[in-house]
């Protein structure tokens, strides 16, 4: 059991390594001179040269890469061209937005699918059955982008019921704070939820298929019970692996929903970075983000040994 | 195709194979199974030999290790011939996505006769084991669980093999036709002369086609010799036990080795 | 009776596979149909025309341009399609060998090939798509290439996970014994036995590149003009919504009924493919 | 009154018979052997009874059960009278149990869910455990299937179908996928816990020395049917059915070393592809005209034996002296 802690602690940080290698390089592929992009194309060759020594680009890229992997491991981010600012200060500043409205999404697809999904399997072959599945298939069909538009079509436009974008703050509660985050989060959510109902779903029929579920119930145990006591326990596991990767699309949806939404969110911050070729922040950026997924995907593993005993290797 | 030099088609000498399972820490050495543990064995030209073991006893490794299909960690292994086997589970071991005249002709693989003989070849050995010409057509599918096995055999006839491994051929199958298979398996040995190494975990199977067994535990041949005379007076513990497990389909007789059972 | 049992079994599938093959072929017909007729030059403009809503010139509408929306859905069908191909082509065409290679030789080809998927899988994709784009600057191909990359460790992963079982079985020692490769017994035995996943999951991928390429082309990252583009006439739309809602209705619409018709003949196959399938669940 | 009374049971799928028409009774306490090759019906006949058919199995006839009429009842009714008043062993031990839940927690789980445990579940499990030759100080209630031995975890099963003392325990295939050292063991266990908590035992195999060695009677199953039933010495020692004469002669034995088998030719019919005819006719050593035309009916021996076919009189030379029975014939 602790080995696989170890083992999977030290994939963890080969991943993250690698990761910072590749987007060291891409980015290093990148057209352009980052110190003429902060000048602008009049820029006197020395002013350049200075700044170019000031920001360290001189120096060879094996030094450049060091430098910056130890400033990342110290806790240092850069200091972005276009703002002029710490990076660290600008995600500190959209992190209150970005954060609440991936926890709000992932809740909210797990708090539908799993439970839909498992009535539906419960059901399977009824009405109701084919009425979640149905829904659930074009949940899976519709861009999330576009149930945004569809969203504020809906209750900003029509009915007023909800800002169409922007972000209010914290400063008049945490409640007006959330609502503005609230049709964002379920834009991000309804596919996510639509693939683990789905999921859920086959996940629990393929259990419901094992002989363990028939030893059940011939203790005694309705079909209902054999399902909720039986055959969903073994049916999470998959669904936990769905979910970890699940986690990934959600912070790329994010780039996109902070977008439509004109949120001031860590996405949003991505693509303007992307857009002012502000190499220092993406870089970062990008890097975290990767961290954040192989975290979360450490976690799953964690849960996996809390579902799944016969991880735990050995008796007692 | 006939067999090379000296008297044994193949001839095993302390063979050993270890499979190395997950470590338990970091830096561990990896835990290893023994699956064989200095095996030697013997067969000759036609001679039928029976392997008798229970799960886990090592006999398909052994049986791999024969057939080349895996290479031990020690000891000297030496083939002198064709070797082909026929496999436990008759579903398992038809492509279902090929038509039989492949299956048969994939032991063809690398011969270098052409392809209207090696059609003919497969014709021959699907006529031998009880099927018909028409039957090349067909997909695994299509047949019973008694039906395919003959394709198996059918499959490592036409390569002319001296030896062929049969690693349990008849314990999937319903009991009104393993009888069929096994009175195939000795009427081909009649025709074609070829030795079989049959491993089995049932004594009765073995007793009805070798006429030498050898009984496998825990990786190492714990007792080897005529059948009859293993099966009259057994030395080994293992054997006994083996023997013993077997339920005659005599209630007196049935019942009395269960009380045995019982109270040992 | 009968009918529940059908139902029960399966049958509802039928009608999904039924509804999928029919949207599927709507949208290449449309595609196919743009080469040769749409109802007006896709990129002309007719500024005294703009944003009128359908009626029976124009029957989907125009744009803030005065263009023909209907016709420039049409060409958005084409531009779906290609780069949703390219990119599974892509994926499979390299996925496929590399899990194969994987699964048929274990250890630390395996080891090696499953963890450069895994590191894959930690870039979200789209943030890697949009940063391919940003580096390479925005357009149809580097999106394909952006998206294809992505679905490399997708195929890799299913081809090697559904290959170990078959590798398992007693057909693979037969072929074997009598000679032949892991190269050749991949192609002959194990790939054959799991192309109904395969095909399955191309099907899906196909419906996840046309989502992906819209969501690119909706951050102005994908197709460029003048051609046209699902997600980039959403795009527009957006600042329009409250004058012209039918600019943002249409294309939308087009999307999600690609992207279910793709997924129910998914759906489809995978249950037509695989018996076992067919009926699930003992209780 | 018998403890199980099926008459005229029958199971088909999207239509196709796989069972029946079936009939047999049980009294409390006795065993009887369901033998027969796979496909014969065996499982149907177990599952039927627990109530665990699958959900596109239609079942028709009637099982009598405790005075209680099995047939169309509601999954609820089934489920409180499965586990508290009869229960299950299965084939595979590797399967059978839940992979992420202890052992103690399945053995204990019939009893909470039954109100037995009374104040002491642990303890009472602990009990039960012991018993199936699992003592508490080797092997924990904590313990996962996963750490145990395919034997021990037929033991867990055997455990679970002893935790609430059943009337009926069915046992389907129980050692089939043991190795056949541990197999004596497991058979004896289940022997003489049926013995003592006086459990009937229907017990499904397809072996012969099984039969022999576990049940008083043994009824032959062919295609969905019985074809030969009675007390196992009988039909062992003088089969009258020339399925059951073909089965014993197929078995090979030391003493038959290098000759030929006596084989039954070709193979068992697959489901739903039965007529009204005998089944075996077309495997049959002494088929007549007759038994292509019509199902036979049941005929009585004097030896106890209940036979279908048409050629039971004496035409097999095992020496009973035959009555001709009904189309429902019964055994018990």
């Amino acid at each position: 059991m602790i080995l696989f802690f170890v083992r999977r602690l030290f994939t963890l940080m080969l991943t993250l390594l690698a990761a910072s290698l590749v987007v060291f390089i891409v980015l290093e592929l990148l057209p352009g001179d980052p110190a003429a992009v902060i000048l602008g194309i009049n820029a006197e060759d020395d002013t350049l040269a200075a700044l170019r020594a000031e920001m360290g680009l001189d120096r060879p890229v094996h030094e450049r890469y060091l430098a910056w992997v130890g400033d990342l491991l110290r806790g240092r981010l850069g200091r972005s061209y276009t703002y002029d600012v710490p990076v660290g200060e600008l995600i500190a500043e959209r992190l209150p937005v970005s954060l609440p409205l991936a926890v709000m999404a992932m809740g909210l697809a797990t708090l539908f699918g799993i439970p839909v999904g498992a009535w539906a399997a419960a059901r399977r072959g009824t009405v109701g059955d084919t009425l979640v599945m149905a829904t659930s298939q074009l949940g899976v069909a519709v861009p999330n982008f576009w149930f945004a538009i569809l969203l504020i079509l809906l209750f900003s436009v029509r009915l007023g019921w909800l800002p169409a974008g922007g972000f209010a703050g914290y400063d008049e509660g945490l409640l007006a704070g959330l609502a503005s985050l609230l049709m964002p989060a379920f834009a991000l959510a309804l596919p996510q939820a639509a693939i683990l109902a789905r999921l859920t779903r086959s996940a629990v029929l393929e259990a419901l298929r094992e002989d363990y579920v028939r030893t059940a119930r011939a203790k005694g145990l309705e079909r209902r019970r054999a399902l909720i006591r039986h055959a969903l326990p073994n049916a999470l596991i998959p669904v936990v692996t769905v979910m970890g990767l699940q986690f990934s699309f959600l912070l790329a949806g994010t780039i996109i929903i902070e977008n439509v939404f004109y949120l001031p969110g860590i996405g949003r911050l991505i693509f303007q970075a992307i857009a002012q070729r502000d190499l220092t922040t993406l870089r970062d950026l990008v890097v975290l983000l990767a961290a954040t997924v192989v975290i979360v995907n450490f976690i799953v593993d964690l849960l996996y040994l809390w579902l799944d005993p016969r991880l735990r290797r050995g008796r007692g | 195709m006939s067999s090379a030099d000296g008297p044994f088609l193949v001839e095993l000498d302390g063979v050993v194979r270890d499979y190395r399972l997950p470590r338990r820490w970091l830096f561990s050495p990896p835990p290893v199974l023994r699956a064989l543990d200095g095996v030697s064995l013997a067969i000759r030209p036609g001679e039928s030999v029976g392997i008798v073991g229970e799960s886990g006893s090592g006999k398909s490794t052994l049986a791999r290790i024969v057939a080349g299909l895996d290479r031990p960690e020690a000891g000297r292994v030496r083939r002198g011939g064709c070797v082909q086997m026929v496999f436990q589970d008759p579903y398992g071991s038809l492509d279902p996505r090929m038509r039989v005249e492949r299956i048969v002709g994939e032991a063809l693989f690398g011969d270098p006769d052409g392809r209207a003989r090696k059609r003919e070849r497969c014709i021959d050995a699907l006529e031998a084991v009880g099927l018909s010409a028409d039957d090349m057509r067909k997909y695994p599918h299509a047949f019973s669980g008694g039906q395919r096995q003959r394709i198996a055999i059918a499959r490592a006839l036409v390569a002319r093999p001296d030896l062929v491994i049969a690693d349990e051929p008849v314990s999937a199958l319903d009991v009104s036709v393993q009888a069929q298979v096994l009175n195939l398996m000795v009427d081909l040995r009649g025709r074609f002369g070829m030795a079989y190494m049959l491993i089995s975990h049932d004594l009765a199977v073995i007793a009805h086609l070798c006429e030498r067994v050898a009984v496998i535990h825990g990786g190492r041949i714990v007792e080897e010799g005529a059948t009859a005379a293993v099966l009259a007076s057994p030395r080994h513990q293992h054997t006994r036990a083996l023997l013993d497990a077997v339920l005659p389909p005599d209630p007196q007789a049935a019942r009395e080795k269960l009380d045995r059972a019982r109270r040992s | 009776m009968r009918g529940v049992l059908d139902r029960a079994s399966g049958g509802a599938w039928h009608g999904g596979l039924a509804l999928g093959s029919m949207l599927t072929f709507i949208l290449v017909a449309a595609a196919l149909l743009s080469f040769v007729w749409t109802p007006f030059p896709h990129a002309a403009m007719d500024i005294r025309n703009k944003l009128a809503p359908p009626d029976m010139t124009h029957w989907l509408g125009t744009d803030q341009f005065g263009r023909d929306v209907l016709s420039m859905m049409l060409v958005g069908a084409r531009n779906s399609i290609l780069v949703a191909v390219v990119a599974v082509v892509i994926g499979a065409g390299i996925g496929i060998p590399l899990g194969s290679t994987a699964a048929w030789r274990g250890g630390w080809v395996d080891e090696l090939i499953m963890r450069m998927s895994d590191f894959a899988f930690a870039f979200p994709a789209l943030l890697s798509a949009v940063m391919i784009t940003a580096i390479f600057g925005p357009g149809a191909v580097n999106s394909i290439i952006a998206i294809g990359i992505f679905n490399i460790p997708v195929f890799a992963r299913l081809t090697r996970g559904s290959s170990l079982p078959v590798l398992q079985r007693d057909m693979i020692l037969a072929a074997r014994l009598a000679g032949k490769g892991g190269a050749r017994i991949s192609i002959e035995h194990v790939l054959p036995n799991i192309s109904a996943v395969l095909i399955v999951q191309a099907t899906i991928q196909f419906a996840l590149a046309i989502l992906a390429e819209a969501g690119l082309s909706y951050l102005g990252l994908g197709t460029r003009p003048p051609e046209a583009s699902w997600g980039r006439m959403l795009n527009e739309a957006q600042t329009l919504m409250v004058l012209a809602p039918h600019l943002a209705i249409f294309p939308g619409l087009a999307i999600v009924l690609s992207v279910l018709g793709l997924n129910l003949l998914g759906d489809g196959l995978r249950d037509m493919l695989d018996p076992a399938l067919r009926h699930q669940g003992r209780m | 009154m018998a403890l199980l009374d099926i008459a005229g049971l029958t199971v088909s799928i999207d239509g196709a018979a796989v069972l029946g028409p079936l009939s047999f009774s049980m009294e409390p306490g006795t065993s009887l052997g369901l033998v027969g090759e796979s496909g014969c019906g065996k499982s149907m006949t177990a599952l039927s009874i627990m109530g665990l058919l699958p959900e596109r199995a239609r079942l028709a006839g009637s099982i009598r059960f405790d005075g209680t009429e099995l047939a169309g009842l509601d999954d609820r009714a089934h489920a409180r009278l499965r586990g508290r008043r009869m229960a299950m062993i299965f084939q595979e031990p590797m399967t059978a149990l839940n992979p992420v839940r202890t052992i103690g927690d399945q053995i204990a789980e019939g009893l909470l869910l039954h109100g037995l445990g009374g104040g002491d579940v642990s303890g009472r499990v602990a009990d039960i455990m012991a018993r199936v030759g699992l003592p508490p100080a080797r092997f924990p209630q904590a313990l996962y299937p996963h750490q145990l031995s395919g034997g021990q975890r037929q033991r867990v099963m055997i455990a679970i179908a002893l935790a609430m003392q059943p009337a009926l325990l069915i046992a389907d295939e129980p050692t089939t996928a043991l190795d056949v050292t541990v197999q004596l063991d497991i058979l004896g266990l289940i022997r003489d816990i049926a013995r003592e908590n006086a459990m009937a035992l229907l017990l499904i195999t397809h072996d012969l020395g099984v039969v022999a060695a576990m049940c008083e009677r043994t009824m032959v199953m062919y295609a969905g049917r019985s074809v030969e039933s009675g007390p196992t010495r009988a039909v062992l020692g003088s089969p009258a059915h020339p399925y059951t004469r073909g089965l014993l002669d197929a078995l090979p034995t030391g003493d038959r070393i290098g000759r030929p088998l006596r084989v039954i030719p070709g193979s068992v019919p697959r489901a739903g592809d039965r007529v009204d005819a005998c089944a075996f006719a077309p495997r049959c050593a002494i088929v007549g005209p007759v038994c292509r035309e019509r199902t036979p009916g049941f005929t009585d021996l004097a030896s106890g034996q209940t036979v279908a076919c048409h050629f039971a009189d004496g035409a097999g030379g095992t020496g009973g002296v035959g009555r001709t029975g009904g189309m429902n014939g019964r055994t018990g």
